[in-house]
């Protein structure tokens, strides 16, 4: 699969590229045996994955869970070693860097995480928690500078400078996650890898939170990875999307036209799940269901990772590997039926899904 | 042997009379109180020689005179099992006698194994498979005549061969660990099955009552062949077979060990008891609730806790019999190290007395209160020490040595002495570490207490276990030590093992370039020990040990603290006579249950 | 962006206000509730300051054998005298503070090595793990107390060593506990998140991880200390203990032994102190447990 | 199954071996010259050194190693250094019954304690019967063990003369010689034992009393007595039996000292003896059967567990 780097020249010229992922793998290891361990199989987890990121851009990623997002933000962050491929951050490889330059990466790129329960030290004060980059990076700075970073990054999220004295279990959902955005601002953060950052608050919350995080992109210039798999909110935060199934990045384009104009059925099966806030056009409109299981990662299918589930499957699904091609103009996409397919789109309306009458439906 | 006799009550008082009188009947001027050489020769004949040298020493005594075999048990029936408890052990390692290193374990196998001679309570050596001897006039030839009809328990004749063979098994040091109590021996011939010769390299004072004798010396324990042969060295040593009264009929490791009466035993009367058990009782406690419960009828083995003699004898129940016992105990003081540094010994006393040193190590010797450590560490039992020979062997220790000795306790001196010495009120002296074994704790702790009080020094305890203590001292690596010697019989244990220069516990592992000697060195005493193992004159030979002996008190070869009682503790329904009772060994031929 | 109502930023605020009581309230509630644990807390704090005060409230030098041996207690000697004329309440005192110190000590360093192994062999994982966890098994195959009463052996008597010698022997115990929790912990987003800040190992192991996994630590910890005490009074029974003349409570028992039937109060009354010690360490032990709701340590040989 | 007892067990061997050559390394750093000592007496530095000659100890340590455990391929301990040199096999296997003897009995009377104690605590919980019970068990806890032992010899044996103070009789001379030496050590090392199981049965009846299919087989109008002794109190053995391997830790613990109290030359005797006279050859023999014992004892209570409970497999 070494020929797709190949034939995605356009982002690697773009010279406002942040980052770029190439060919990305990360394959886990299955041990088993009676009296010795061995390795038995590997989970696929992530199968070589190719985007890029811009600066200033919010990418979203999505898919159904296992499908290997996280696994990617994971990798990002320098949290695992991919099994194969390279990520460039600013054009240099994140396995090659000294540890100064490692050292330095970490404060170009932060994370918020999903759980806010779980992302913030139930032993640590907010205070301690939002001044602890500066005690890592800074370590001569004196305690009260830090305290007042931390109220002043309290207070860009939105929360009270008393809060740096409670502890994660006496604050709310969105508070804490407001702490997580703070500990995640302080060194001035070029990109934050947002994994899926708001999937656990309420959804008047969620939408706080969000806010919150426009905002900060436009007052800070910030880069977003955004990892989700709520497609109305990640339509909402997103530039460009792109969508994941076992592994694989199946179809990636801007956030418009993705949703406009899925090509990959399984992008069309996964919007067609989205509920429609007009009960009468819910209730109408034609809903792919897909149907059997995800397969396992440890025995992924032959050829298309999809062909099973896919309504469109053809017997050279079954042999043949897509690859990610660029179908239309900044539209990627890995089907082989996709060229017939476009033959036959008609622009659809906004939220509307386009009908493809050779796709057997059901409700 | 008189114990085949039985006398009367009438009889017994007559026959101590006669004794007495005759011990008594000497010329005062006479060198010799009447004995002559050949009164040194076997066998019978020296019980009266005995008392006559107690009587010229002045330490004749009505127990002296009782006799043998006689008294308590005139009523007492034969048969029975006697259950026994062994103090202070927790299993028999082995009864073999070239292995044995411990008291208690010769206590066992002096049942059940005989020797050419074995003592009898004042330590005499009397003849046991040797009927009698006699000596050649430049004291280096014996000849022995041996009991016939003697049989070992496997059923083989004891002669001459076994003596022979017993003496080349242990002049081996693979074979034996007592090779060097024989080294002395130059040969052995038979002159018939019974009759055997042996020649020495030097005159030897100790002969009958150390290498030859059963217990003590063990290299001379007879052993048999056919039975070594038969089940190997290990099995041996758990069921040795020999032509003792008793022979071991079951050993259960750590556990028991039956000995049963051995019917072919030379002296049909004996012994009286059917069974004997023997438990390895490591305890204190259980040991005490084991003979007040009755499960056992009398304790052997280590020296019984101090701590349990008062209550045994508040127990109806129970005799305790209380005897001065072999050995002495002492705090040894490292001449090498300050604050009791002595570069050398060889000088008279006063010459010593102007040395810093010499007065630290003489102040702490006179500062402890033997009499007040008897009293608290051993509960007033036991007698004061001044020096290495012990009240059992009666006829050589010297009481006068409390009264004589530069040790003498005296408090005000001893500070003075400490004062001189640079040290007022014991200022300028480290805390003094003192090597002990765990078990000497309570005993180190009065010690302790003594010192602190009398001299202001402290002492900080350092317990190790045996094996490390030994090495520690073996290399003269400690301040002080507490340490001593159990199962003394003759002179030459304490002396020979511990006062000359080439004693084997005198820092024989040191660094020779940095300590020219151990912890004690003086020539003078050198040449007196020299001269008195080979003085086999009982009277010229108690001249030279108590010579001797003063000078290592008043050298401080060692701040010698007390020599233990014989403490034996059985219910009264065991008869153990008086001729049984000999310090540290536990003979039950005799013994009676009822 | 229309689509989302806006409302001011920590607008979810109803619940700031829902105070949680602070972590002492909490406890002393709990422990007003639970009279075992109240029981325990009282006659610790007791112990401990007549630890700290054992030279002032002894009414004697411990070690001074100035008395008759074997004085039944009196209004002179509240618990009588020793076998070598000592008062026994002044040694029983300065036990305290021994025995304390050794059940304490132990666990601290016990507690400090096997955490020690234990969150470094869970952090890192790999072959440190089975390096370190093969160790702790070895030692598993082993009961608690002959591995002390060997190392003592080893080491020699004396204080230090015992102290030695059993915290030694708690290694795995603790290892495994600290390694179990450092496991489920190392799942947690707040490590991901400080490792993302660049936060080293070091101090991800020791600030993150550790804080969160102590719950267990400690409960294991008391049930420790108690065991402690105990095994110095086991190892001084056998010979193997402090040794010298130092007042623990294990060896005024173990020393008191050959006395017991005639002066009773030798060996009730350091029996009573042990006893009360460690029933009320447990007692507080248990408390703690509930408290911290762990489940039953099931490593506690 | 048979692949995780397989891989358990050559887990267990190479655990034994482990132990074995720490101890026997350990051994020979420790200060304290054996011959030195046993020859103290003799004082003769020649014998000394033939003696350790001939038993091999003035070879090099790892030389010492290879050979010893070349003989214990062979299933040959060697033999003691001391006295006649018994073999090791024979000590060690002299002793073995004592302390297996005394663990067991511990074992039964701790479960005949603790059973009816946690079942009663657990059914009537909180009465005063229940608060005997964990007075009971936390006095178990915190009593030394050899302290107790002593009580009950001036109780039962110094005093009313019930039974024998010390020492101990072969199963072959008789079940009473036998029961009688052993019922008061016995009581000594299985009350802290007896106390931990009463404890743990208390709590996990509770939790098992208090969860539905109990509740089910109550409404199902069971008898109460069926449904705690049928029902219940298997279930609530589970977790019981995950503590039977400190269970094993601290009979042997136990017994280790509660044999110095009683007389009663078992492993812990062996153990304690050789180690402190310096026995390397006792001293590795008898650890190396006490790490054997424990070893499998724990993996017999692992595999015990699966029968117990279906619910764990270890083969997956």
């Amino acid at each position: 699969m070494t020929a797709l780097t190949e034939i995605m020249p356009r982002s690697d010229a773009a010279s406002d590229c942040l980052m770029e992922v190439r060919d990305l793998a990360l394959h886990f290891p299955v041990q088993g045996g009676t009296l010795f361990k061995h390795t038995v199989g590997q989970v696929k987890a992530v199968d070589g994955v190719s985007f890029s990121i811009r600066k200033g851009e919010v990418l979203g990623l999505v898919g159904e869970s296992g499908c290997g997002k996280t696994t990617i933000a994971r990798a990002i962050l320098k949290l695992v070693r991919p099994t194969s491929g390279q990520i460039l951050f600013d054009g240099m490889d994140l396995w090659q860097q000294d540890r100064a330059q490692q050292f330095a990466y970490r404060r170009r790129v932060q994370a918020v995480f999903q759980d806010p329960f779980s992302s913030l030290n139930p032993r640590m004060k907010v205070g301690s928690t939002v001044g602890e980059p500066f005690r890592i990076h800074m370590p001569s700075m004196k305690s009260a500078e830090i305290n007042g970073e931390v109220r002043r990054l309290l207070d860009i999220c939105g929360l009270p400078a008393r809060m740096a004295e409670r502890y994660p279990h006496e604050m709310s959902g969105g508070q804490r996650q407001r702490v997580g955005i703070a500990r995640a601002l302080a060194l001035n953060a070029e990109m934050i890898v947002c994994d899926e950052a708001v999937s656990a608050l309420d959804v008047s919350i969620q939408a706080q939170v969000i806010n919150l995080l426009m905002d900060l992109k436009d007052e800070f210039n910030l880069t977003y990875l955004f990892i989700g798999h709520d497609l109305s909110v990640v339509k909402h935060l997103c530039d460009r999307v792109a969508v994941m199934y076992l592994g694989n990045v199946v179809e990636m384009a801007d956030s418009e036209t993705l949703f406009d104009e899925p090509l990959h059925p399984y992008t069309i099966a996964l919007l067609s799940a989205v509920p429609v806030p007009d009960p009468v056009s819910e209730a109408s409109r034609p809903h792919v269901i897909l149907t059997g299981e995800i397969p396992s990662p440890v025995n992924p299918p032959n050829g298309c990772v999809f062909h099973p589930r896919c309504p469109r499957m053809s017997d050279a699904c079954t042999r043949m590997r897509p690859l990610l091609l660029e179908e239309l103009p900044g539209h990627h996409a890995a089907c082989i039926h996709i060229e017939r397919l476009a033959a036959q789109f008609t622009r659809p309306g906004q939220h509307s899904i386009p009908k493809i009458p050779d796709i057997p439906t059901s409700n | 042997m008189s114990t085949k006799k039985y006398y009367t009550d009438g009889h017994i008082r007559r026959q101590m009379k006669a004794d007495h009188d005759h011990a008594l009947d000497f010329d005062p001027g006479d060198p010799l109180v009447g004995l002559h050489r050949s009164d040194l020769a076997g066998p019978q004949l020296e019980r009266r020689t005995v008392l006559r040298l107690l009587a010229a020493s002045g330490a004749l005594t009505a127990v002296h005179l009782l006799l043998p075999g006689v008294a308590p048990d005139a009523h007492a029936a034969a048969g029975g099992t006697l259950k026994a408890g062994w103090a202070g052990v927790g299993e028999f390692r082995t009864l073999d006698p070239a292995q044995i290193n411990q008291v208690l374990l010769f206590q066992i196998a002096s049942n059940v194994l005989s020797g050419l001679t074995h003592i009898d309570p004042q330590l005499v050596a009397r003849g046991d498979l040797a009927i009698d001897w006699t000596a050649s006039d430049n004291g280096t030839e014996y000849v022995f005549n041996l009991r016939e009809g003697v049989t070992f328990h496997n059923g083989d004749a004891f002669t001459a061969d076994d003596v022979i063979y017993t003496f080349i098994r242990s002049r081996n040091p693979e074979n034996s660990i007592h090779s060097r109590v024989v080294a002395n021996v130059a040969d052995i011939e038979k002159l018939s099955d019974h009759k055997i010769k042996l020649k020495l390299k030097a005159p030897q004072a100790s002969l009958l009552v150390k290498t030859l004798e059963r217990a003590s010396g063990r290299a001379m324990t007879i052993v048999s062949r056919g039975a070594i042969e038969k089940m190997g060295t290990a099995q041996y040593g758990l069921t040795p077979v020999g032509t003792g009264p008793f022979r071991v009929t079951d050993h259960s490791l750590g556990q028991l060990i039956t000995l049963e009466k051995f019917d072919k035993y030379y002296d049909p009367e004996r012994p009286k008891l059917d069974k004997v058990t023997i438990q390895p009782i490591i305890d204190a406690e259980p040991l005490a609730a084991a003979i007040e419960a009755g499960d056992i009828d009398i304790i052997g083995g280590n020296p019984i806790a101090a701590e349990l003699i008062d209550r045994f004898e508040a127990n109806s129940d129970l005799n305790v019999s209380i005897i001065t016992g072999p050995g002495f105990q002492s705090v040894w003081m490292n001449p090498h190290r300050d604050p009791f540094k002595v570069a050398d010994f060889n000088k008279p006393v006063a010459e010593l007395m102007k040395e810093k040193g010499f007065k630290v190590r003489l102040a702490i010797a006179k500062a402890i209160d033997r009499d007040r450590y008897i009293e608290r560490a051993q509960f007033g039992r036991g007698t004061p020490a001044y020096g290495s020979i012990n009240p059992a062997m009666g006829f050589f220790f010297d009481e006068s040595l409390a009264e004589t000795s530069n040790q003498r306790f005296d408090v005000e001196e001893a500070r003075k002495l400490l004062a001189d010495a640079g040290h007022p009120n014991g200022e300028g002296i480290p805390p003094l570490k003192i090597l002990h074994t765990p078990s000497a704790r309570r005993e180190v702790q009065v010690i302790k207490d003594i010192l602190k009080r009398n001299l202001n020094i402290d002492i900080v305890l350092d317990p190790k276990d045996f094996p490390v203590l030994i090495d520690a001292f073996d290399k003269m690596d400690w301040d002080l030590t507490r340490l001593g010697s159990g199962g003394d019989f003759d002179p030459d244990d304490g002396i020979v093992d511990w006062m000359q220069t080439a004693s084997k516990f005198n820092g024989r592992n040191r660094d020779k370039e940095k300590f020219p000697f151990g912890f004690f060195s003086d020539n003078e005493v050198d040449a007196l020990i020299n001269q008195q193992a080979v003085t086999a004159e009982p009277k010229k030979r108690r001249e030279l040990v108590r010579k001797l002996n003063k000078i290592t008190s008043d050298k401080v070869a060692s701040a010698f603290i007390f020599h233990p009682a014989d403490i034996l503790v059985y219910r009264k329904s065991v008869n153990f006579p008086a001729q049984s009772r000999i310090p540290g060994l536990m003979d039950l031929d005799r013994v009676t249950i009822s | 962006m229309t689509d989302f109502v806006h409302s001011t930023p920590g607008g979810d605020s109803a619940r700031e206000d829902l105070q949680r009581p602070s972590a002492l309230r909490q406890w002393m509630s709990y422990m007003r509730r639970d009279k075992k644990a109240l029981f325990g807390l009282i006659v610790l704090g007791v112990l401990i300051f007549s630890a700290v005060f054992a030279h002032w409230l002894s009414p004697y030098d411990p070690n001074a054998m100035d008395f008759s041996m074997m004085l039944k207690p009196s209004l002179q000697h509240p618990l009588g005298t020793d076998d070598l004329g000592r008062d026994l309440l002044s040694r029983l005192l300065h036990g305290t503070q021994i025995s304390l110190f050794v059940g304490i000590s132990t666990v601290i360093l016990g507690m400090s090595a096997g955490v020690t192994l234990g969150v470094v062999a869970g952090y890192f994982g790999k072959w440190v793990d089975t390096i370190i966890m093969r160790y702790v098994d070895l030692q598993w195959a082993f009961p608690n107390f002959i591995i002390a009463v060997y190392l003592v052996a080893v080491f020699g008597t004396g204080l230090a060593n015992v102290i030695i010698a059993i915290s030694l022997a708690y290694i795995d115990d603790f290892a495994r506990v600290a390694r179990g929790m450092v496991l489920t912990i190392k799942q947690e987003q707040y490590i991901a998140a400080a490792h993302t800040l660049g936060a080293s190992d070091n101090r991800v192991m020791w600030r993150h991880i550790l804080p969160n996994a102590m719950a267990p630590i400690i409960v294991q910890a008391t049930v420790s200390v108690s065991y402690a005490i105990l095994a110095e009074a086991g190892l001084s029974f056998l010979g193997l203990g402090v040794g010298s003349d130092t007042p623990t409570w294990g060896l005024i028992l173990a020393d008191s032994r050959s006395f017991i039937s005639r002066a009773w109060w030798l060996g009730v009354f350091p029996g009573l102190f042990i006893m009360i010690t460690v029933l009320s360490i447990n007692f507080l032990g248990d408390a703690l447990r509930d408290m911290l709701d762990v489940r039953e340590v099931t490593d506690a040989h | 199954m048979t692949g995780y007892l397989l891989r358990r067990s050559v887990g267990a061997i190479l655990v034994m071996w482990a132990v074995a050559t720490l101890v026997f390394f350990m051994l020979r750093a420790v200060p304290g010259d054996p011959i030195a000592a046993m020859l103290f007496d003799v004082g003769d530095a020649d014998a000394i050194a033939a003696l350790k000659a001939k038993l091999g100890l003035d070879q090099p340590v790892y030389v010492q190693y290879v050979k010893w455990f070349l003989l214990v391929l062979q299933g040959d301990l060697g033999n003691s250094i001391y006295g006649s040199r018994i073999e090791v096999s024979r000590i060690v296997m002299e002793a073995l019954p004592r302390t297996l003897s005394l663990a067991s009995l511990a074992f039964v009377i701790a479960i005949v304690i603790a059973v009816p104690a946690g079942l009663i605590s657990a059914i009537r919980k909180h009465s005063a019967l229940d608060n005997m019970v964990t007075v009971f068990a936390f006095l178990g806890l915190a009593m030394p063990d050899f302290w107790l032992g002593i009580m009950l010899i001036i109780i039962f044996a110094a005093n009313l003369h019930w039974l024998p103070a010390i020492g101990y009789a072969p199963l072959s001379q008789g079940f009473w010689p036998w029961f009688s030496h052993l019922i008061l050590p016995a009581i000594a090392v299985g009350t802290p034992f007896a106390a931990i199981i009463a404890r743990m049965i208390r709590s996990s009846m509770l939790e098992v009393l208090n969860s539905d299919y109990i509740n089910v087989a109550n409404a199902k109008g069971l008898k109460k007595l069926r449904v705690i002794l049928v029902h219940a109190f298997p279930n609530a053995l589970i977790p019981v039996v995950t503590v039977m391997g400190i269970a094993i830790a601290l009979l042997m613990a136990g017994a280790v000292v509660v044999e110095n109290v009683f007389a009663i030359k078992g492993l812990g005797r062996v153990l304690i003896e050789g180690i402190l006279n310096r026995d390397y050859p006792v001293v590795q023999g008898a650890i190396l059967v006490v790490s054997t014992i424990f070893v499998f004892a724990n993996l017999a209570v692992d595999v015990l567990y699966t029968v117990i409970d279906p619910r764990i497999r270890y083969d997956s």
